[in-house]
């Protein structure tokens, strides 16, 4: 029982570590690195939290849940490292450049159309 | 003595703690990179402490093996890139994070807090959860003798729910095809190809080991019908070999060019599928084994499965360094308006890519 | 057999079959895998309609087990309309497709960078098909999330087809959000397995989820969503990654792509948590439709500061998606009925206005993205300026984007206009007057921004020097697509009935 | 006390030898990757110390074993670890070498 619940501490503290490191982190690849840290971690809470089985094994069905994540996970990786790395080639540098958020002092339409109207 | 594993346990979970902690924190990405394969491995004791030797496995060969080789291949990529521009604006900066900012230790205390806040409150909640009696494991037990197979996670893999299985391939097919269409207009695999074939201990260790991954490989989806064992754990094996046999130059870096990869790659999404129409068509349902051939079809599926998945996975790792040529004007964001980078000619004719006119 | 079997298999193998069959390549198989994809697709959904229209909801057991242990596909009336939708957006976009990104067999496709991943449009998108109505037939937790992955990859994947560095870029953020989202989307399904011991969405519903980890769980999963759905304050990846696709692939992703996970969140509020929420999660429900609210303000008024076209479509999206949540807050008013009859014989029914706009919305939007993409590979270029005149060249592109606008716009006779009458009928049945002013409002700066390209496209210009001429079959899948957002004002009594079987809003 | 028994008891206590013995060496190994100034000294620290511990402790784990194939399965881990080992630090050497990582020189 405290194998469990020392594990499921364990998977809630990696997970938020990992949302935390993508949600700080400017390089893309550790932000890559943070979203498979956040799933290890969930991947831990699925197997530690669910009830044990009489004879003290894992539940069969989050096992191959977790089976199907870590090939899930792994297949986005790849293709989220072959993005990065297009990024790194086209910009120069492994960042999220852009304008951030909405681009509100781009200039409006609306006031072009006014300045060809007068 | 009954403290040893609890002991054990707080060693691997303070591990696990301080691996994520370090490797997100540092700003030295081979640092990171090493450090999340050490997560990897010491995540697969975890899962022999929670009693699930399959995910021990298969997190050992695909979490921090496969998935640490893809990182540690990126990582030379954009090392060498680094290197290889001398303008100031990348030389040597893209492997190490410059875009940190300075945080007061307090600051840093703080933002800690509230995510370990945040930790902290899921875990309670899933801790004060009042305890339920399994339910599904009871029923895969029952079922566990018209499944085919006596391993109740290959059973669920590949019977119970083999739906998912299937589009769990698909996903891999999808990362494998999203790869392909990332445009890489040079195949360079990362390794230098006048290097390839000179080294002889190399060779010796692949002419040794390929062979006994090979083998290993078909144990182990044979062994998945009843024992620790699958389809994933062996085609991350046989990917192992396939990725030496690439190193030691003894077979040339296969891409999305050659029919034969292609087909190889997607055998095992045409064999489920067609398992799987097969059954309709026999039983009425879609996946529903024929009774007496469950056993058969899952075999044939999981070997399939082995091949696929080795395949794909030797295609990704030598696919995604392979970054595309750095095309000028395509550093502009938006060269000719033309999403595709075509040129576009006045009669309307589909002619070059983009250029700087 | 069942025909539910068949239809259902049909539905997700089909378009699977259609990517492997694209992948030996060439023009022959390209064309071949997107018939079989088309075909099948829509076969699948005329089916299921009939069984749906005729006997009520259908399941299918796969592999036999059945629920909690396997995993089923059920098709409600809200399961076969987005099915449909898909299927006839899909096709339509296929159609364009093979038009937009040239003969895959011409040799200068090799030389363009653009060429070769054009080349990889087909299989991508059949994959993409392949979990859209994977999602929208699932009926288990798990499934769902595994069907949203292959959704995220391959969205991505079609973003960064482009090859311009802003693609990139709006592919990598579009794709680590996905990502991220998924996760949530899989916290919660831990979290739900825990408490209740089942996957499956009826037993779920059955146990009726209530307490900290069920309200925890969806909150994880309804932040997710959120943010793949690009609910207002998520939406910041949306503009960038939906204006930089080719625009086949922008029109995919507007149109069907956000849908799909839109789709969850309405599957998790009402079906699964559903009555729970009554009492106690009405905040909840007024939350979500104040983002929602939110998102059409904003989205509308950023819409009408872009310069260009593509964006400018983008950002109408954005505000769109708030109409799909202004919905959750009306609907506990309407309390007991579902079709309940309001005056002058019109339902009362802001669920049906809401799915009605999930619907009209998609055919608009891809008719307006289409023609949007049809104007720019004309002229090459993708600001506002440059397409005056427009209209002169492109009359059928232009006019299919104008009936577009005016199904977004909620003008009658059009789908847009059924669905907003709903809703508003029943924000006015009930006294809310300020959703009714909001959803009216949002109708007003969606005229404006269609009015806005109007105007530049209608300017009397010389012709553009560099115009290249535009393959036929372009021009008239946005049409056919623009004239399905229209019609649906037409058969609005017989989609909405469809809609109450099975998948009525519990309450 | 039976002879079975004390039997039973001297195997146990070449066990904890032989595992001591082999943790000792993981041990020094990990102290000289930590600690030696260069990568040719830490590799060698490594090779050498940790597949010599290594090979203790399967030996040690190697008599509690219940049946032959199961010894034999460990000796087989051994070996292969053992061969990787080698060839993998050999192969980080020579890269070092290439690229040109000098040697720290006696002072």
């Amino acid at each position: 029982m405290s194998t469990d619940l020392i594990y499921l501490v364990t998977g809630a503290g990696v997970s938020m570590l990992g949302f935390r490191g993508f949600v700080t982190r400017a390089h893309l690849f550790w932000k890559i690195l943070g979203i498979n840290l956040m799933g290890s971690g969930i991947f831990l809470i699925l197997i530690a939290a669910p009830p044990r089985l009489p004879g003290g094994e894992a539940d069969p069905v989050p096992q191959a849940m977790v089976l199907t994540g870590i090939v899930v996970a792994l297949s986005a990786t790849a293709l989220a490292l072959g993005v990065a790395l297009r990024v790194a080639v086209r910009t120069g540098r492994p960042y999220l450049e852009e304008e951030a958020g909405d681009p509100v002092d781009h200039p409006t339409a609306a006031s072009e159309i006014r300045r060809e109207m007068e | 003595m009954s403290a040893l594993p609890w002991i054990l346990d707080g060693v691997v979970a303070l591990l696990l703690i301080g691996l994520a902690y370090r490797l997100l924190d540092t700003r030295d990405l081979f640092e990171a990179t090493v450090l999340y394969i050490a997560f990897g491995l010491t995540l697969s004791l975890a899962w022999v402490r929670l009693g699930a030797a399959d995910l021990a496995l298969a997190e050992a060969a695909l979490g921090a093996g496969v998935t640490g080789a893809l990182f540690l291949n990126a990582y030379q990529r954009l090392a060498r890139r680094g290197e290889g521009r001398t303008d100031e604006e990348s030389s040597g900066l893209t492997v190490v994070d410059d875009r940190v900012d300075e945080v007061s230790p307090a600051a840093a205390l703080a933002s800690y807090g509230v995510w370990g806040l945040i930790a902290g409150g899921l875990a309670w909640v899933l801790v004060t959860l009042p305890a339920r009696d399994p339910i599904l494991p009871v029923l895969v037990d029952a079922a566990l003798e018209d499944a085919g197979v006596s391993n109740p996670i290959t059973a669920v893999l590949l019977n119970f729910r083999a739906y998912d299985t299937l589009l769990e391939i698909v996903v891999l097919v999808a990362a494998m095809v999203g790869v392909w269409s990332l445009d890489r207009g040079s195949r360079e695999f990362a390794r230098n190809p006048a290097d390839l074939g000179d080294e002889p201990i190399l060779g010796a260790l692949s002419r040794l080991v390929v062979p006994l991954a090979g083998l290993t490989a078909v144990y182990l989806t044979w062994t998945g019908a009843y024992a620790t064992g699958g389809a994933f754990q062996a085609g991350a094996l046989a990917a192992g070999a396939g990725v030496l046999l690439v190193a030691a130059g003894f077979m040339r870096p296969v891409t999305s060019a050659a029919p034969f990869t292609r087909a190889l790659g997607v055998l095992a999404l045409v064999v489920f599928t067609v398992v799987g129409l097969v059954s309709l068509f026999w039983t009425g349902l879609f996946l529903d084994y024929p009774p007496g051939a469950e056993y058969g079809l899952i075999l044939l599926v999981e070997g399939a499965l082995t091949v696929s998945i080795a395949v794909i996975l030797v295609e990704l790792f030598v696919d995604v360094p392979a970054i595309p040529e750095d095309d000028p004007g395509l550093r502009v964001l938006d060269p000719t308006g033309d999403p595709l980078g075509r040129v576009i000619s006045p009669d309307g004719a589909f002619i070059r890519g983009a250029e700087e006119e | 057999m069942t025909d539910v079997a068949l239809w259902s298999t049909a539905a997700v193998a089909g378009p699977l079959l259609g990517a492997i069959l694209t992948l030996v390549r060439g023009r022959l198989f390209t064309q071949l895998g997107l018939a079989v994809a088309a075909a099948s697709s829509l076969l699948a959904g005329l089916g299921l309609t009939r069984i749906v229209a005729l006997e009520g909801p259908g399941r299918h057991l796969l592999g036999g087990w059945g629920a909690p242990l396997g995993i089923e596909l059920l098709a409600d009336g809200l399961a076969v309309i987005m099915l449909l939708t898909t299927a006839g957006v899909g096709s339509a976009v296929s159609l364009y497709a093979t038009a937009y990104f040239g003969d895959v067999d011409d040799p200068g496709m090799d030389v363009a960078p653009g060429g070769r991943a054009a080349r990889f449009f087909t299989p991508v998108w059949l994959l993409l098909w392949t979990s859209l109505n994977g999602v929208f037939l699932s009926g288990d937790l798990f499934n769902l999330y595994v069907n949203l992955e292959i959704l995220g990859l391959s969205a991505a994947a079609v973003v960064t087809l482009a090859v311009t560095a802003k693609a990139t870029l709006a592919g990598m953020r579009y794709l680590l959000v996905s990502l991220v989202g998924s996760m949530l989307f899989l916290l919660g399904v831990a979290l739900l397995y825990t408490a209740y011991g089942t996957l499956s969405l009826e037993g779920l519903a059955a146990a009726g989820p209530t307490g900290v980890v069920p309200a925890v769980a969806l909150g994880a999963m309804t932040v997710g969503l959120a943010a793949k759905t690009a609910l207002f304050p998520l939406h910041a990846w949306l503009p960038p990654a939906h204006s930089a696709a080719p625009a086949p692939g922008s029109a995919l992703l507007s149109a069907l792509v956000v849908k799909a996970s839109f789709y969850i969140i309405v599957r998790l509020w009402l079906h699964v948590y559903g009555v729970g929420l009554v009492g106690a999660g009405e905040g909840a429900l007024l939350f979500l439709g104040a983002l929602g609210a939110g998102a059409v303000v904003w989205g509308s008024l950023l819409a009408l500061r872009q310069l260009s076209l593509k964006r400018l479509i983008a950002y109408s999206t954005v505000a769109q998606i708030g109409y799909l949540f202004i919905m959750f807050p009306l609907l506990p008013e309407v309390a007991g009925g579902v079709a309940q009859e309001g005056e002058m014989g019109w339902r009362v029914d802001a669920w049906g206005g809401g799915i009605y706009h999930a619907v009209s919305h998609a055919f608009a939007k891809a008719a307006m993205f289409l023609a949007a993409g049809t104007m720019t590979y004309a002229v090459a270029d993708d600001s506002l300026p440059s397409i005056s005149g427009i209209a002169h060249r492109l009359p059928m592109s232009f006019l299919a984007f104008g009936l577009g606008g005016l199904s977004l716009a909620g003008l009658p006779p059009s789908g847009g206009f059924v669905a907003k009458w709903l809703m508003l009928s029943a924000a006015l049945a009930t006294d809310r007057w300020l959703w009714a002013g909001i959803i009216a409002l949002g109708g007003l700066l969606t005229i404006a921004y269609v009015l806005l390209v109007m105007r530049y496209a209608l300017e009397v210009r010389e012709t553009p020097t560099a115009f290249r001429s535009v393959p036929r079959r372009m021009e008239w899948t946005a049409m056919a697509l623009a004239l399905t957002a229209v019609a649906l004002g037409f058969r609005a009594v017989e989609i909405l009935d469809l809609l109450d079987v099975g998948g009525a809003a519990p309450w | 006390m039976t002879a079975a028994s004390t039997g039973a008891m001297l195997l146990n206590l070449v066990t904890v030898l032989l595992v001591s013995g082999g943790a000792f060496f993981f041990a020094a190994g990990t102290a000289g990757l930590l600690r030696f100034p260069d990568v040719y000294c830490r590799l060698h620290a490594v090779a050498k110390a940790d597949n010599l511990g290594l090979g203790l402790v399967v030996a040690g784990v190697a008599i509690q074993a219940g049946s032959w194939t199961a010894r034999l399965q460990l000796v087989l881990t051994w070996l292969l670890v053992l061969a990787s080992a080698s060839v993998v630090c050999h192969l980080l050497a020579r890269s070092s070498l290439r690229q040109g990582v000098r040697p720290v020189e006696e002072p």
